[in-house]
């Protein structure tokens, strides 16, 4: 099957969007901009969909493996012969499931953002900023090249510090996105460590013969990066690690995740889009694209599983006492990625054993729709409600029908009721931990029943609870963001059927696609004791829930806080890194090294003043230090140097 | 007269050479100090003499540049008091000590 | 043998000459004007360098008592020209003076002086030349008769130089009794390196250190020059200074080559402490003159290490580096002189905000004072360049290093003056300065000279050859 | 092609605008003059690209070699390689967008802009140069106009950064005078002749010995130049008390000598002494990246924050040049074409911004892309620029240093090239910071309630000569990142030259 003729088309389109935008959209095509980009998408998506039947079922299996084909490249910065970045595109399950899953997020954040973003000033700027995200998304997960996927790495992480700050007007904007910003940044300073290692002990970038030579047992490459160590870890843990330090970085991980809530503070598609659906998903697709490694090197491994089942419940406590809706799904992102990442953990390599691999990108998948659902749903709420507080919202179901069952589908999604998607995947990655690791598996229960709820606290509170008066009420919103809603509603209730497995495997084989229907008991269960408890609580307004927290005291304090490690995060950077590294140094190169320069001037200055008594004006002692001149050449070289 | 060694008539030209040093040091007028660089000068021609005489009694290099600086000196001193008149006419006062308003 | 003589000593009489013309018009009954005057005096005095150029003599005179070749020609057309360029730059000084032709007599006798130095080749005849364009010289200082400082500045040249070469007589009293000659010829011959020679080589390095201004026999410099009159003052440390250079190249390469051991390691020494303190001190300097001088100390230095080199590469960037500096000196000089000759102005302050009134004259003094530093494109880069590479060439890099050093700190107060003229305002600043066309010409020159000579090779690829 | 073209040009630019009175003639002559070094420079790389198409291997192209002092084997010796034509590139967008962005300088334009154009004529001269001698002379005719642009031009202590700028780096230019010296006197083209000629003496084996006492003099004189810990003191001072264009100069271009120099003369030529001190260079390298780029942190002066930047990126080009690979020596040399871009067009629109608010404190400045947008997007272009954002060039660069850093296996390499990786969060802290105060965040209103220090009324954005100046800078960064082959490709021949003198010695070893 030929490719290029078009794949490449799917992330340069957007490109050629933002560029045009972004050249002329603050001026000239203000109206148009939208209409442009969404157009523009809509081919990159109608693209994706068209590759992904090509490449599943056009081309299928070769030799009973999904292949993995190099539809472009060309060589954009050759290094040395053997170590060149280049720009290209790979085709394998993973990489096709995601431009679908970019692409048709993307389309639906543009179409809802047709309506929610009418009227900003900056709507050409906020389009482009969008087409520039849709393309480094799309690049990244293209990417064929480990450090192609640095770059594009980088480039969302640009998109996204400028879309959430683009209210740079307010401060808490501009702070959270370059929170985002720099700690993902000291994140991908692990990552392009891990690259270089990598990449210099496999003597290649190129990501199919790295992973070709640090699989296969015989290589020379994989035995002297196994065998060499430094602090007496392998070579190769430390640069998975380091590689999935990036990720994690990325993807929001424990305890790199501290920018995530922040990010909140942009437009809500923004988070819809960035921060729900494919950014953050970002290390987990990194880890997936680099599993092969990672399963031969089970020190790291474990590293991805218990920061993921960590982050996934850490994140999930603090859910519950977020009053910020979109700071509690931004958490319950977290925690979902966190489910991701641990899959990915416990995952094996073929057959039953590999099921952690498929769930976690079927997870990544289904979460795709139903929290990119949630945000915009929460987009629509924020719009009516001109708040993002809980306490300012319930009852809105009377005034908002269709974002009201939409929330409720995607709230039964994320807690794993069937028959919604998030059911399916959940119980494959629950399934998978069972296989391999029990505690996990407990973590990952008891998250699961968190999570439930947390979503149906928000659920409750947002929708039911108390009845609120809404004065100027114009409706739910414009078609444009009622359509994207309902796409994704219909998708989230079904694409859980989609038999995922058939596609996506770690061996690339696939597997049969099958319910363990008896294992579901379990999490179900949890899910509904979960959503009851919510119900119980916030069904109606009711001083229940303040009781509890007080009963709690300080846990619920320190969760509300988030265990305080955003105060442990500013501690380390302003006390320390700025007083205690920053400041000395201004001060050491003003003080002491420029000083030093500066005292050598006012030392020769000194010691000209010192000597001006030589010329003292008097010739006769002009005449003595003449013969003293003449003594002291007589004494050096009469006595001295003879 | 050729019995006197030549050391002691060294002797005599290199104290005068001394002496002169000596007084254009430490005199503070300003003929005197003059007088003193006579006496270098006279030292000068005294041992110019003496190499001359016992030395190389063939050549007369040394006698004729003895006449030489004699006459030079005399021209010195006469540019020298000259000036030294002219700055008694602004300074009205030939100490040395007078004469040293430019320094450092 | 006649008129050998009048060939050979072509540039001696064409001064003679001119001095006697000098001394019929001053007996002569009728007054002249100034102006006329100053004005013949310089076609004069161009006619003078002109003929140096054409016809130039190689022998040897009064029983090789007085040689001359082209060098030696060459040395004297660049103290001819030096002379004229003073000469045009003191114009608005001197238009106003009553004793212009006892001015230009005693100027052209130390010149003749000089001449003879360049020309001698007997220690009889050196110190002859020596003391004729040293005493006049001390009566020069005093021609602003009625100025204190003026007097001042005159007699301590005079006593000075007279206490100097006193020493520099014992030096060659010594010589002469160790050696048996005065000749410079048989002189090389009979040098062996003995105690008595070396101490006076260290008299003679003595006087001719104090002509140079090198430290420690540096201390009358800086007094002299700010008392003298301004054109004293540059002709002190251009044409003096350059001639007494002339004579040491050929005097330390050709003479004292059998202890050119002893005379290297003293002038090594000399070199570093007259960079070092003449840098020093003029770090200070407040008095325009002031500072030239003792950045004229630091240039000695800087010359001392191209003499160190002992190669040709050493005598040819010494003899080119002084052409440069003549054009760079009588460039500074040059401005200095006009302001001080209509304002009286001479301090550094005054020159606060002197570009905002007199840009041309400002950029003349900040070209020369490059030059002086050192800065490309302009000639002294060329100049120390090779000064230095030449004294590298010897293989002693610890004195390059210094004297790389030194020329940073000589930049810094170069830069102030820069700075001053530039940068800084001032209410009272220098006024718009309409000066005549002769300084004009003459700043022309020299800055024509500062831009052309190191970026044209020739004039260095001609000493060179001449020294080969 | 006639190099010589390069220094000709620029020369009677200057001249032709002595004689002109009215600075808006002064301006158009500079302006075409600039214009005309920029078609020039293209025209330079085409003919160069089609020479290397063509076959032609030579070491250098468009050599002309004239004797200038043949007693002192002094020659005018001017050739190209690519590491040469990217530098030559570079003074070219610099020296046009310099030129553009001074269009409103009213204050003795003429003398601006003629001492703008002699130091352009000073870095051109001395990339070309292929003789020591004259490269040592341009590399001292760029200083002084540097010392009068910032006294007389300048802003805040100028005369003190002025007289500090001109000190360091002549002291600099001192020792690398030293260091030639003893590289000269070393040499011997087999007659017993010493000379000046970097291609000649690139194929001479100069003793070790030699080697280790001059190359200190050399690397430490060009690396004053190219602000090498602990002598990088000037760059802040000099560079934020410059104008505008003077700033962009000096960092985009002046910097680059040393750089260039370090990379041409000391490590080209003297190669052994170069593996010797290797580690010393990298140590410092280090040093001045990470401490640079936390010193910038505390800043709260743009210019002093681009300033204090600059020594955190040259730092990457000595670090290239320490690490003595060819990968990493490329990556240097693209740094510099990278941090010349990036820096001139930093402080152009520091300079803007600076021309309408009189302000260059963070603190009091905020919210200028509700005013000035274009500007703004300038502003953060050049800060992404010098973050290492993919896409431009600084990622390009500083990736292919640390690529050539990480080839060495040993752990010494690896830790410095971590500690210079690790600058890239550090520098993305500060530049957001100041993005974060200065453009973004609300507009500080004075008490009348109207944006402050806003002096030019309605026409507060870019005029057209800024938009040109930062446009001409962004398309040259853009090039290089979005597609750094064509560099790559341009200064690879160059480095391989360096290689084969520089790689010698390890297989010697």
């Amino acid at each position: 099957m030929n490719y290029s003729s078009y794949i490449a088309l799917i992330p340069l389109l957007p490109l050629a969007s933002f560029i045009l935008l972004g050249l002329f959209g603050r001026k000239y095509l203000k109206e148009l901009s939208g209409i442009i980009g969404c157009t523009v998408l809509l081919i990159s998506t109608v693209l994706s969909l068209y590759a992904a039947y090509n490449y599943f079922f056009i081309g299928g299996k070769v030799n009973g493996v999904y292949p993995t084909l190099t539809a472009v490249k060309y060589t954009w910065l050759q290094f040395l012969p053997s170590l060149a970045i280049d720009m290209g595109i790979i085709l394998d399950p993973i990489s096709v499931m995601m431009i679908v899953v970019v692409s048709f997020v993307s389309l639906m954040v543009h179409i809802y953002s047709l309506g929610y973003m009418k009227g900003e000033e900056r709507f050409g700027t906020y389009y482009s900023f969008l087409s520039l995200f849709t393309f480094s998304m799309l690049g990244l997960v293209l990417a064929s090249n480990i450090f192609q996927i640095y770059i594009f790495w980088e480039l969302v992480g640009i998109s996204s510090y400028l879309l959430i700050g683009f209210y740079y007007d307010r401060p808490s904007a501009v702070a959270a996105s370059k929170k985002a910003f720099v700690v993902t940044r000291f994140a991908d300073l692990g990552f392009l460590i891990g690259i270089l290692i990598l990449g210099f002990q496999a003597q290649t970038l190129d990501f199919n013969t790295l992973i070709q030579r640090l699989t296969d047992t015989q290589s020379p490459q994989l035995l002297a990066i196994a065998s060499t160590s430094f602090l007496g870890v392998s070579l190769l843990t430390w640069a998975l690690t380091l590689v999935f330090v990036g990720g994690a970085g990325k993807s929001a991980m424990f305890p790199l995740h501290i920018w995530l809530p922040d990010a909140m503070e942009g437009p809500t598609p923004v988070s819809a889009l960035i921060h729900a659906a494919t950014m953050v998903v970002a290390g987990v697709y990194l880890v997936a694209r680099l599993f092969p490694v990672f399963h031969i090197n089970g020190a790291s491994l474990h590293v991805v599983t218990w920061v993921g089942a960590i982050s996934a419940f850490l994140a999930a406590v603090i859910a519950c006492t977020q009053t910020d809706i979109k700071r509690v799904l931004a958490y319950s992102t977290m925690s979902q990625i966190g489910y991701m990442m641990f899959s990915l953990g416990v995952s094996g390599w073929g057959g039953e054993t590999g099921l952690g691999y498929t769930g976690s990108m079927f997870h990544l998948f289904t979460h795709a729709f139903f929290k990119s659902l949630l945000f915009l749903c929460a987009g629509a709420v924020i719009h009516i409600a001109r708040s993002n507080e809980m306490k300012d919202m319930g009852g809105l179901r009377r005034f908002m029908p269709i974002t009201h069952i939409t929330f409720l589908i995607a709230c039964l999604a994320i807690a794993g009721v069937p028959p919604f998607a998030g059911f399916f995947s959940k119980e494959e990655i629950l399934f998978a931990a069972w296989q391999n690791n029990q505690v996990i598996y407990v973590i990952g229960l008891v998250t699961s029943g968190i999570t439930a709820f947390y979503m149906f606290r928000l659920y409750f509170s947002i929708f039911w609870n108390k009845e609120k008066e809404l004065y100027d009420f114009h409706g739910e919103g414009t078609f444009s963001m009622k359509l994207p809603l309902i796409i994704l509603g219909i998708g989230t209730a079904l694409v859980g059927f989609i038999p995922f497995s058939n596609f996506i495997s770690a061996d690339r084989k696939g597997l049969p696609s099958e319910l363990h229907l008896t294992f579901s008991i379990v999490p179900v269960t949890f899910a509904i004791i979960g959503i009851f408890i919510a119900y119980s609580l916030y069904f109606k307004q009711s001083d229940r829930a303040q009781k509890l927290s007080d009963t709690l005291g300080g846990l619920y304090r320190s969760t509300y806080r988030k265990f305080y490690i955003d105060e442990i995060y500013l501690f380390v950077t302003r006390k320390i890194i700025f007083n205690l590294v920053g400041r000395p140094a201004a001060w050491i190169d003003r003080n002491i090294v420029d000083g030093t320069m500066n005292g050598i001037a006012w030392t020769t200055g000194k010691i000209s003043v010192l000597i001006k008594g030589v010329q003292s004006g008097r010739v006769q002692s002009y005449a003595l230090y003449f013969f003293g001149g003449i003594v002291v050449l007589v004494l050096i070289f009469l006595y001295l140097w003879k | 007269m050729s019995s006197v060694p030549m050391s002691h008539i060294l002797f005599v030209s290199t104290a005068l050479f001394f002496i002169g040093m000596y007084g254009l040091f430490t005199r503070r007028n300003m003929i005197t100090m003059l007088m003193a660089i006579e006496l270098i000068l006279n030292s000068v021609n005294i041992n110019f003499v003496v190499f001359n005489k016992y030395l190389y009694p063939d050549k007369l290099d040394g006698i004729f540049f003895t006449i030489f600086i004699i006459t030079i000196a005399a021209a010195e001193a006469a540019v020298a008091i000259a000036i030294i008149i002219n700055l008694y006419r602004s300074h009205r006062s030939i100490d040395v000590e007078n004469a040293s308003e430019m320094k450092w | 043998m006649l008129t050998e003589f009048l060939y050979l000593m072509k540039a001696e009489l064409m001064i003679t000459i001119i001095i006697f013309i000098l001394l019929f018009l001053k007996l002569g009954s009728k007054e002249m004007k100034a102006e006329n005057m100053l004005n013949f005096i310089n076609v004069l005095l161009v006619i003078n360098l002109a003929a140096g150029f054409f016809n130039i003599p190689t022998g040897n005179l009064f029983g090789d008592m007085f040689r001359t070749n082209e060098l030696f020609t060459l040395e004297k057309n660049f103290l001819n020209f030096g002379t004229l360029i003073i000469s045009l730059q003191s114009y608005d000084w001197l238009k106003n003076h009553k004793h212009v032709p006892e001015f230009y007599i005693l100027l052209l006798s130390t010149l003749l002086g000089m001449f003879f130095m360049i020309s001698s080749s007997n220690l009889l005849m050196f110190y002859l030349g020596l003391e004729l364009s040293t005493i006049p010289l001390a009566a020069l200082c005093n021609f602003d008769l009625h100025q204190r400082r003026s007097s001042e500045a005159a007699f301590k040249m005079i006593m000075s130089s007279a206490f100097s070469s006193g020493l520099l007589l014992f030096g060659i009293s010594l010589l002469y009794g160790s050696t048996g000659t005065l000749d410079f010829h048989e002189l090389t011959l009979q040098l062996n390196d003995n105690s008595l020679q070396i101490f006076s080589l260290i008299l003679l390095i003595a006087g001719f250190g104090f002509k140079i201004s090198a430290v420690p026999f540096h201390l009358w410099t800086a007094d002299v020059y700010e008392g003298s009159p301004v054109a004293v003052t540059s002709y002190l440390s251009v044409v003096s200074k350059g001639a007494i250079l002339f004579v040491i190249v050929s005097v330390f390469y050709n003479v004292f080559t059998p202890v050119a051991n002893s005379w290297y390691n003293m002038i090594f020494l000399i070199s570093v402490a007259t960079m070092i303190i003449g840098n020093l001190f003029a770090l200070r300097q407040q008095n325009m003159k002031r500072f030239l001088a003792f950045s004229s100390i630091a240039q000695v230095g800087f010359i001392l290490v191209g003499l160190t080199a002992q190669s040709t590469e050493g005598s040819s960037s010494v003899i080119y580096f002084i052409l440069i500096y003549i054009f760079s000196n009588l460039g500074a000089f040059g401005v200095i002189s006009v302001v001080s000759a209509i304002t009286g102005k001479e301090t550094m302050d005054d020159y606060r905000g002197f570009y905002k009134t007199n840009p041309l004259l400002t950029w003349v003094l900040a070209i020369s004072l490059f030059s002086l530093a050192g800065i490309p494109p302009l000639a002294g880069f060329f100049g120390k360049f090779f000064l230095l590479f030449a004294g590298a060439g010897k293989g002693n890099y610890s004195l390059i290093v210094i004297a790389a050093l030194n020329m940073v700190v000589s930049l810094y107060y170069y830069l102030k003056v820069i700075k001053a003229m530039f940068m800084d305002a001032n209410e009272n600043p220098i006024e718009k300065i309409h000066s005549h066309w002769q300084p004009k010409i003459a700043m022309g020159i020299c800055v024509g000279g500062i831009l052309i000579t190191g970026i044209a090779s020739g004039a260095y690829n001609y000493i060179h050859s001449l020294l080969k | 092609m006639n190099l010589s073209l390069l220094i000709i040009l620029p020369l009677l630019t200057a001249l032709a605008i002595l004689p002109l009175k009215a600075s808006k003639q002064v301006r158009v002559v500079s302006l075409v003059g600039a214009s005309m070094q920029f078609i020039l420079v293209f025209i330079l790389l085409y003919f160069y690209w089609n020479e290397r198409s063509s076959g032609n291997t030579s070491v250098m192209l468009f050599e002309n070699n004239y004797p200038w002092y043949a007693p002192l084997h002094i020659n005018y010796h001017v050739g190209v390689d690519g590491i040469s034509v990217a530098m030559i590139l570079l003074t070219a967008f610099v020296v046009l967008a310099g030129v553009l962005v001074s269009w409103n300088v009213e204050k003795l334009s003429k003398e601006f802009f003629f001492l703008l154009l002699l130091l352009s004529l000073g870095a051109y001269g001395f990339f070309i140069s292929l003789d020591l001698f004259t490269l040592f002379f341009f590399l001292e005719v760029a200083v002084i106009p540097k010392f009068l642009l910032i006294g007389i031009w300048g802003s805040g202590r100028k005369e003190y950064s002025a007289m500090k700028l001109a000190l360091m780096l002549m002291t600099g230019s001192a020792l690398v005078f030293v260091g030639l010296l003893g590289l000269y006197f070393n040499t011997n083209d087999g007659n017993g002749q010493h000379t000046f000629d970097i291609l000649q003496i690139a194929q001479m084996n100069i003793p070790v010995s030699i080697q280790k006492i001059f190359f200190p003099f050399a690397f430490v004189g060009f690396g004053i130049f190219g602000a090498l810990f602990p002598f990088h003191t000037w760059v802040p001072d000099g560079h934020s008390s410059a104008p505008t264009a003077a700033s962009m100069f000096l960092a985009g271009i002046s910097m680059k000598l040393g750089g260039y120099g370090c990379l041409r003369v000391a490590t080209f030529l003297m190669p052994e002494a170069a593996h010797q001190y290797s580690w010393i260079i990298i140590v410092l390298a280090s040093i001045a990246i990470l401490y640079g780029a936390f010193a910038t942190m505390m800043q709260t002066d743009l210019k002093y924050i681009n300033a204090y930047s600059s020594v955190s990126h040259c730092g990457f080009v000595l670090l290239g040049i320490g690490m003595l690979t060819k990968t990493a020596i490329t990556g240097a040399v693209m740094q510099m074409v990278s941090h010349g871009l990036m820096t001139a067009l930093f402080f152009a629109s520091i300079g803007m911004i600076y021309d309408r608010t009189h302000t260059r404190q963070v603190a009091q400045l905020g919210g200028l892309l509700k005013i000035m947008p274009f500007i703004s997007t300038v502003f953060v272009i050049a800060g992404l620029c010098s973050l290492g954002l993919p896409g431009f060039s600084g990622f390009v660069a500083e990736v292919t240093v640390f690529m050539g850093s990480w080839q060495h296996a040993d752990n010494f390499y690896r830790i410095a090239t971590i500690i210079a990786c690790a600058s890239i969060v550090v520098t993305a802290v500060y530049i957001l910071r100041a993005v974060g105060k200065a453009i973004m965040g609300p507009l500080p209103l004075t008490a009348e309630g109207s944006p402050p220090h806003l002096w030019r009324g309605g026409e507060v954005d870019a005029r057209w000569n800024e938009k040109w100046a930062a446009a001409l800078l962004i398309v040259g960064i853009v090039m290089i990142g979005v597609a750094p082959f064509w560099l790559n490709d341009l200064v690879t021949p160059g480095t391989e030259t360096m290689m084969k003198n520089i790689g010698k010695v390890v297989m010697l070893k």
